[in-house]
């Protein structure tokens, strides 16, 4: 049955991604980018990668999404 | 058949999806922040298709557990290595392209990739 | 027989120390004159010292470091060599004296002397070339190391003509750098030989279109028509410039390779039988180039005949006798050969006389126009003289040294049985004079406009060279068979090739 | 293998790495002495590059296994005949440091010179780390640090604009190294091994040529990136153009390289030409882009005004050289490819440095402004000279060799338009570089420069070497050539 989860889990990635491409407000789409990388970090799990997992978790969904955020608030908000 | 074939590579498929999503957000968004954000989709969706490589189905992690008995089925632990190194790299790609960013927006006042050319000239 | 010896690389290298002496002291007026000349003398006597030798048919060589299979700086003197160098050092020291004397208060001598010590340098690195790859190499410096002296009064005019010649000349260059390459390719060396290197065995078609290459490389300096585009606008180069380069080194670096190219990659044997049979007409490589040249003949002469700039007329003569040496090489005749190699010494002689007189026109009175010359025979008395002993040579003669030439290139088409070619000749002399002695007619016996006679004759460094190469154009013509005059020296050149 | 020696091969990238790493420390010490240690660390891995170099020569190549670790398991660094190329990146370092110190100190704010110090320790290391590795995976680690410490450097002078060329380098370098990765999955996915002779072996018993073929693909995007192949060099001129010039130097001469022999790795070690995928289209596609690049990136330069983005623009038409040398795949094409890796980074070094050396002393980087500047410094335009002279491939410097090799490899593989075309390029490159020449020798000044003299001694020593360099090693040529023969030899076998 895990497998059914797998592939929600891959459809989901799909879908943030989308998400961080039609999401106009920056703030949004990094909120959205940090989901994806959580899931990406699920999949990881699944995959029989927990260092990955934990990594990815900590570096994609943490570090990075901070990074993003950072620079929005120094820079400009929206795309247009 | 296809349907088989298609569950079969399902991570490969949506690995390859979600290059696709990465590398068009890349090229079509002038913002350099999104372009940023496409780059990092990208560079996960690479991870993904690599560690899909390394894993066995219904493989245990690599770590050796006390009592174990032995013929247990490992994933490949190698890949796995390398997307750590991966990681660290793709983050600090981009926290020194954000860096840049910042220091161009103080100087142009604009992250629009179509502003930042017209500047150019 | 093979000598190994130093000569042949101290010859070129002096110069070059020389260059470098003037780079680096050459502000000094006295310094300057004296690195210029002392280098000029010490280098015509090395050369000197391999001459007697060299018409025995000993063959002096210096291997330096090969730097890749089969390739290596090879420097090896043989008679036809050992002609060009003599040829170039003995001018050289009479074109450095012009210089001194032409170039008094101009601009920027320093470079202009280092890098004319550079080009005789690279001139004598060509007569000496025992590869085509060595020949390539001191080829191309030569196109470099003139750009400068082209260029030399810094006018747009100047930077116009500076632009064209490295256009021509660099294109020429790739394309012998190819031709190098595949003959390398085809052969597995370039080093020259006797009898040449390549051989049918490569296929005619192959062959043909390599020879079509080299002698479009080639033809590039030696100014065959359509590729002489370059050689009149180059006139805005000072004239000891346009005398040395332009009469001896640049463009008969061309007419030399050409030379090597027929005799000693090729080989004569091989060229006569280089035929290729275009949509059912059959050409031969040696009529190729022999029609090309005679072309270039008429068709320089006919150029000629239109200038009034005096050295812009000079040029045009300088196209269509330098077809004069490609025709005698291309008849593939003993006696044609030996006509075309020692028109490489008798046009040398001939057109920087004319050359030098044209200088020391210019320089003293400011004319550069021949509408302007009038009576200028009556100030410039022992100039013109000169001149006019030169254009005679020129129009053939005898005993004049352009008779020797006509002579025997005439006698070549006989032998070759091309005696189309005696006709062309003999139109050529027509049109010399049509264009040369109008110009003395001019000078002698035309009143100048202002009526001023007064003999005034330009500084001694300007007349004596004129002198002493008017002297040797009569010399080269009366003396002609002697052994030691440079018509032994080709006779034995062409009797190794044709072997 | 006895004593420290036996450790040389890892120790030369260490050493830098280890070098860089205490640079930050060292500079917040004493600021003054972050060049002296750089300088000092360079020099070091330059003592061990040409100890391994001699010993290359004497006893051919030299694997070296991480903690002793026989591969496959463990990492390798195999220093082979490509990888005395570590020789002239420790040595040109070092003369870029030396030449860096007076630069830095005039055109970088001093807070920012230890980090200046730091990145370039670092891409040096990355690059000797590149050469030499035998895995692939440290190749594409490698290829990284270089690319982020290449970033950082483009960025640091601070100038408008220089941020935009930084991020436009990154952007394009980020999706090549995905690339690379990529392509290293893909390899490992059918060969289940990282290093490099290991892959090469495996290949030739696998039946997945599908996969090893879109490996490939991806191999020369990414690489062809990095060292800027038509169509993928349009990063390339604002970057090298905008950096600081001892870094446009680095740059230019040594980091475009690394795509270079990347492809190489790829090519010739790893895939084989005569191993079992047939490459050769792929190949000739390759030339045929060469072709353009050298006839496009001459084009362009032309009709540039500011002398470093000359520079650039000359710096993708000889890309092309290379690329056209090796992807003729015949002996003497990639000899010439091979020797012209290393003569045009000695002649782009000496040119931006001596670009460097003017825009320190004027301030002018616009030819026009520059008229007349022969005059006033002599010695570096000299070295420009020269320099020019030999990218022309004016013989008998340096740049001529690999003409007359590349020429002759278009012709040995029936294919003399190529070398019809890489004339033609020649040519154009004589056009842009006359004009360089004509400004500075033969027009009269336009600006006020009287009080210009010749840079510093600590710029022009540098200067000066390489462009010796650039003379003697047209006729010194076989030095390189004991290297690359048997390289070439290797890869045909």
């Amino acid at each position: 049955m895990l497998w059914r989860l797998d592939i929600i889990l891959l459809l989901f990635l799909v879908a943030t991604a989308l998400g961080v491409y039609v999401t106009k407000d920056l703030m949004a789409a990094s909120i959205i980018f940090s989901a994806y990388s959580l899931t990406m970090a699920i999949v990881w799990q699944q995959l029989s990668a927990p260092d990955l997992a934990l990594t990815e978790a900590a570096v994609g969904a943490g570090v990075t999404t901070v990074l993003f955020l950072i620079t929005i608030s120094k820079t400009v908000r929206r795309e247009d | 058949m296809i349907v088989q074939k298609l569950g079969a590579n399902f991570n490969y498929v949506i690995a390859t999806l979600l290059f696709c999503i990465g590398l068009f957000t890349v090229i079509t968004k002038p913002n350099l922040i999104k372009k940023f954000m496409g780059l990092n989709i990208m560079e996960a969706s690479v991870f993904l298709f690599i560690v899909s490589v390394g894993a066995v189905r219904e493989g245990s992690a690599p770590i050796v557990v006390k009592g174990m008995e032995k013929g247990v089925q490992f994933v490949n632990p190698l890949p796995q290595a390398l997307i750590l190194t991966g990681i660290v790299v793709a983050v600090s790609t981009t926290a020194l392209a954000l860096a840049l960013m910042i220091k161009l927006y103080e100087q142009c006042g604009t992250l629009d990739a179509d502003e930042l050319k017209g500047m150019e000239e | 027989m093979e000598v190994y010896d130093i000569r042949p690389l101290l010859a070129p290298l002096i110069s070059l120390v020389c260059a470098v002496l003037i780079f680096w002291l050459g502000d000094n007026t006295f310094l300057r004159r004296l690195f210029s000349i002392s280098s000029s003398v010490l280098k015509w006597m090395i050369v000197m010292s391999m001459f007697p030798a060299s018409l025995r048919g000993v063959v002096y060589v210096t291997e330096l470091l090969p730097f890749a299979r089969g390739i290596g700086f090879i420097l090896r003197v043989d008679a036809l060599g050992m002609f060009f160098a003599v040829l170039s050092s003995t001018l050289w020291i009479i074109t450095t004296v012009y210089a001194i004397g032409y170039m008094e208060g101009e601009h920027a001598r320093k470079r202009f002397f280092a890098f004319f010590a550079i080009c005789v340098s690279t001139t004598v690195g060509v007569a000496f070339a025992g590869n085509l790859f060595t020949l390539f190499v001191f080829y191309e410096m030569l196109t470099i190391a003139t750009y400068p002296l082209v260029i030399h009064e810094e006018t747009p005019d100047a930077m116009k003509a500076g632009r064209k010649y490295l256009v021509y000349t660099l294109t020429g260059g790739s394309l012998i750098l190819f031709a190098t390459a595949m003959t390398f390719y085809l052969a597995g060396t370039v080093t020259l030989s006797e009898n040449g290197i390549l051989s049918l065995q490569h296929g005619v078609n192959t062959l043909f279109f390599l020879f079509v290459l080299f002698i479009m490389g080639f033809g590039v300096k030696a100014a065959i028509m359509p590729l002489h585009g370059w050689l009149p606008s180059a006139m805005v180069a000072p004239t000891p410039v346009s005398a040395l380069l332009h009469a001896v080194a640049v463009v008969k670096a061309g007419v030399f390779g050409i030379t090597r190219i027929v005799y000693n990659v090729f080989g004569f044997h091989l060229i006569k039988q280089l035929v290729v049979h275009f949509s059912g007409v059959a050409i031969s490589a040696g009529s190729l180039l022999a029609l090309a040249a005679a072309i270039t003949i008429i068709g320089g002469s006919l150029m000629a005949l239109l200038q009034d700039d005096f050295k812009k007329r000079l040029a045009y003569s300088t196209i269509s006798q330098l077809s004069y040496i490609v025709l005698g090489v291309a008849l593939l005749a003993p006696s044609g050969a030996m006509g075309g190699i020692v028109h490489l010494a008798n046009q040398a002689f001939m057109k920087i006389t004319m050359f030098f007189v044209a200088g020391a026109i210019a320089k003293k009175t400011g004319k550069k126009y021949i509408s302007q010359l009038h009576g200028i025979g009556f100030k410039m008395p022992i100039t013109l003289a000169t001149f006019t002993v030169a254009s005679l040579g020129m129009i053939g003669l005898p005993p004049l040294a352009g008779f020797i030439t006509k002579w025997y290139i005439c006698l070549g088409a006989l032998e070759a049985k091309q005696a189309v070619f005696v006709a062309i000749m003999l139109i050529s002399s027509f049109l010399n004079a049509a264009y040369f002695l109008p110009i003395v007619y001019r000078g002698y016996f035309v009143k100048p406009v202002d009526g001023d006679t007064a003999v005034s004759e330009a500084h001694w460094t300007l007349l004596a060279p004129c002198i002493i190469c008017a002297l040797y154009v009569i010399a080269l013509g009366l003396f002609a068979d002697l052994p030691f005059v440079p018509l032994a020296l080709a006779r034995e050149a062409m009797t190794t090739f044709l072997r | 293998m006895a004593g420290v020696s036996g450790h040389f091969p890892i120790l030369i990238v260490v050493v830098p790495l280890v070098g860089a790493a205490l640079t930050p420390l060292i500079g917040h010490w004493r600021r003054r002495l972050c060049m002296p240690w750089a300088a000092l660390v360079m020099l070091f891995t330059f003592a061990m590059t040409a100890f391994l170099g001699v010993r290359l020569s004497l006893h051919g190549p030299i694997g070296y296994h991480l903690g002793s670790w026989e591969p496959p398991f463990g990492i390798e660094i195999y220093f082979d005949y490509v990888a005395a190329l570590t020789f002239v990146i420790a040595l040109f370092g070092f003369l870029v440091i030396i030449f860096s110190k007076r630069y830095v100190e005039k055109e970088l704010e001093e807070a920012k010179i230890s980090t200046y110090y730091t990145l370039i320790l670092l891409i040096l290391a990355g690059m000797i780390g590149f050469v030499v590795t035998g895995d692939m995976f440290n190749l594409f680690v490698f290829l990284e640090i270089i690319s982020l410490s290449g970033y950082a450097l483009i960025a640091i002078g601070g100038e408008k604009l220089t941020a935009m060329a930084a991020f436009k380098y990154l952007l394009v370098g980020a999706i090549s190294s995905l690339c690379v990765l990529l392509g290293v999955a893909f390899l490992y996915s059918i060969t289940g091994t990282l290093n490099m002779r290991d892959i090469s072996h495996m290949l030739t018993l696998t039946d997945a040529t599908r996969v090893a073929s879109v490996a490939l693909a991806l191999f020369i995007v990414g690489f062809a990136v990095k060292a800027a192949m038509f169509p993928l060099h349009i990063w390339l001129p604002d970057a090298h153009a905008l950096a600081p010039s001892p870094v446009s130097a680095l740059l230019s001469g040594l980091v475009v390289k690394t795509g270079i022999v990347g492809m190489i790795r790829v090519l010739f070690n790893v895939y084989r030409i005569n191993g079992p995928l047939n490459y050769g289209p792929v190949l000739n596609i390759m030339a045929w882009l060469a072709g353009i690049t050298i006839i496009l990136g001459a084009f362009f330069a032309f009709f540039q005004n500011d002398i470093k983005m000359m520079f650039a623009y000359s710096t993708i038409s000889n890309i092309g050289y290379i690329v056209m040398g090796l992807s003729l795949a015949s002996y003497f094409g990639i000899v010439g490819g091979l020797i012209h890796v290393f003569n045009h980074a000695l002649i782009k070094t000496t040119l931006f440095l001596c670009a460097g050396a003017i825009i320190y002393k004027t301030g002018y980087r616009k030819l026009a402004d520059l008229q007349g500047i022969g005059k006033k410094m002599p010695i570096t335009m000299g070295a420009i000279v020269i320099a020019a002279v030999s990218i022309v491939g004016i013989p008998p410097t340096a740049g001529f060799i690999c003409k007359w090799f590349i020429i002759l490899g278009a012709i040995e593989a029936g294919k003399p338009v190529l070398a019809g075309m890489l004339l033609l390029g020649s040519l154009f490159i004589v056009a842009y570089y006359v004009k360089i020449i004509n400004a500075a020798f033969f027009r009269e000044p336009v600006h006020e420069i009287t009080e210009v003299d010749e840079a510093p001694a600590s710029m022009l020593i540098p200067i000066v070497i390489l462009a010796i360099g650039c003379l003697l090693m047209g006729v010194f040529a076989y030095a390189p050539l004991a290297f690359i023969r048997p390289a070439v030899t290797g890869f045909l076998r």
